[in-house]
């Protein structure tokens, strides 16, 4: 199973923190993106931003980066602490 | 040293830490604190979210990278997380080193990082008492540019 | 505000009043320390000499400069003059702008100049006793070259 | 009268921090240094440095610079503050 987080605006537009999918289905970062977007309309939109970012075992990753069993996947809109 | 907290830190003990170390010559600090008006619009409150399990690791990835460009003798970094007031101190970054320019550089190389990279997001509240995320600003990703150029 | 003054000074106190100022966001601090070695020598003591009738003024020239090519919201300048104790703190410049681009700059920027254009001399004592004259050091110099591009 | 000052190492090596000079004879500092290089070897070679600097009533200037009666002139060696 791979662990998938969500952080600020986006968790409240999705209202889900956290959900699990499963590894085999989702070999990588675009693929996982394309199958939460298939689940309906407003995940597709809210999913669609281009400054999206993604964490992969809480190191900034990319779309292009494999996932394996295990791994913690974080979806969150472009930070802004400091 | 890094902390991501939520209580309030202080300049003096901070700055105290920094300059004992021998040979240091030089101590930057940066302390960035709750505005009373942002993007035109007048705040009465803040919160910082954060990735718990990131945010530190985040940081230090930082720091290290601060360490390989530039001749540091100590680095601070303190986030603070949670409720904040209007004026009160969100984020303290100290960097010593034996001459002032590797000081200069790491202060605001690991802002321009933190700014970009590190898994915080601030939520307002206006004087009408309504709450919004903050939007990420422009400036603060073309702000990394002169970090490739060096 | 600007002083030049044989006493220590407080960064708590200096940092304070900076952050104090309405719509402050960024506060960018250096603090130039004695150190224990420097060009190869073990230092035991320094004296600062300074032009009494020109620092101030120098001080303040470079302050508006650095007012005039960034958005400050408050300044402060305290270098100190005479005799000087190993790991004393020698200057201070604070800085407090709304954003932290403007803040960093013009804290470096008056370290730069008044590195090459502020009369102060230092003359160090080893730990053999001897005083001499510091020299001033070349990349002084080519740190304002920065400024330039800008 | 022009007020002449010295500092630091340049004052160390003269032996003085201080001199007046008439000022129809010094209309520029360019001809101050070398009136004042023409007293003997030891001040010729002590001004002869190139990184020497000068400031006219306080301010930061160089050898072109006119000078009139009741100047104050100060030369020194590179600064070392900070």
């Amino acid at each position: 199973m791979i662990k998938v987080l969500f952080f600020a605006q986006l968790r409240d537009k999705l209202g889900v923190s956290e959900l699990s999918v499963n590894s085999d289905e989702n070999p990588n970062v675009q693929v996982l993106l394309n199958n939460l977007k298939a689940k309906d309309n407003h995940w597709e939109k809210t999913l669609a931003s281009a400054s999206l970012m993604v964490a992969i075992n809480q190191t900034i990753s990319n779309k292009t980066a494999t996932l394996s069993s295990g791994d913690e996947v974080a979806f969150f809109p472009p930070v802004t602490g400091g | 040293m890094i902390k991501v907290q939520s209580e309030n830190f202080n300049q003096q003990i901070e700055y105290d830490r920094l300059r004992q170390a021998s040979h240091t010559g030089a101590v930057v600090t940066f302390t960035g604190l709750v505005r009373d008006i942002n993007q035109g619009e007048q705040i009465s409150a803040l919160t910082l979210e954060h990735y718990p399990a990131m945010t530190e690791k985040a940081l230090a990835d930082i720091v290290k990278q601060a360490q390989s460009r530039w001749s540091l003798i100590d680095t601070t970094v303190i986030h603070r997380v949670g409720e904040l007031q209007l004026l009160d101190q969100i984020v303290f970054v100290g960097v010593a080193s034996l001459h002032r320019g590797d000081a200069f550089a790491a202060c605001e190389f690991i802002m321009d990082y933190l700014k970009t990279q590190a898994p915080f997001w601030k939520k307002e509240t206006n004087s009408q008492g309504e709450s919004y995320w903050v939007d990420a600003r422009e400036s603060d990703q073309s702000a990394l540019n002169k970090w490739h150029k060096v």
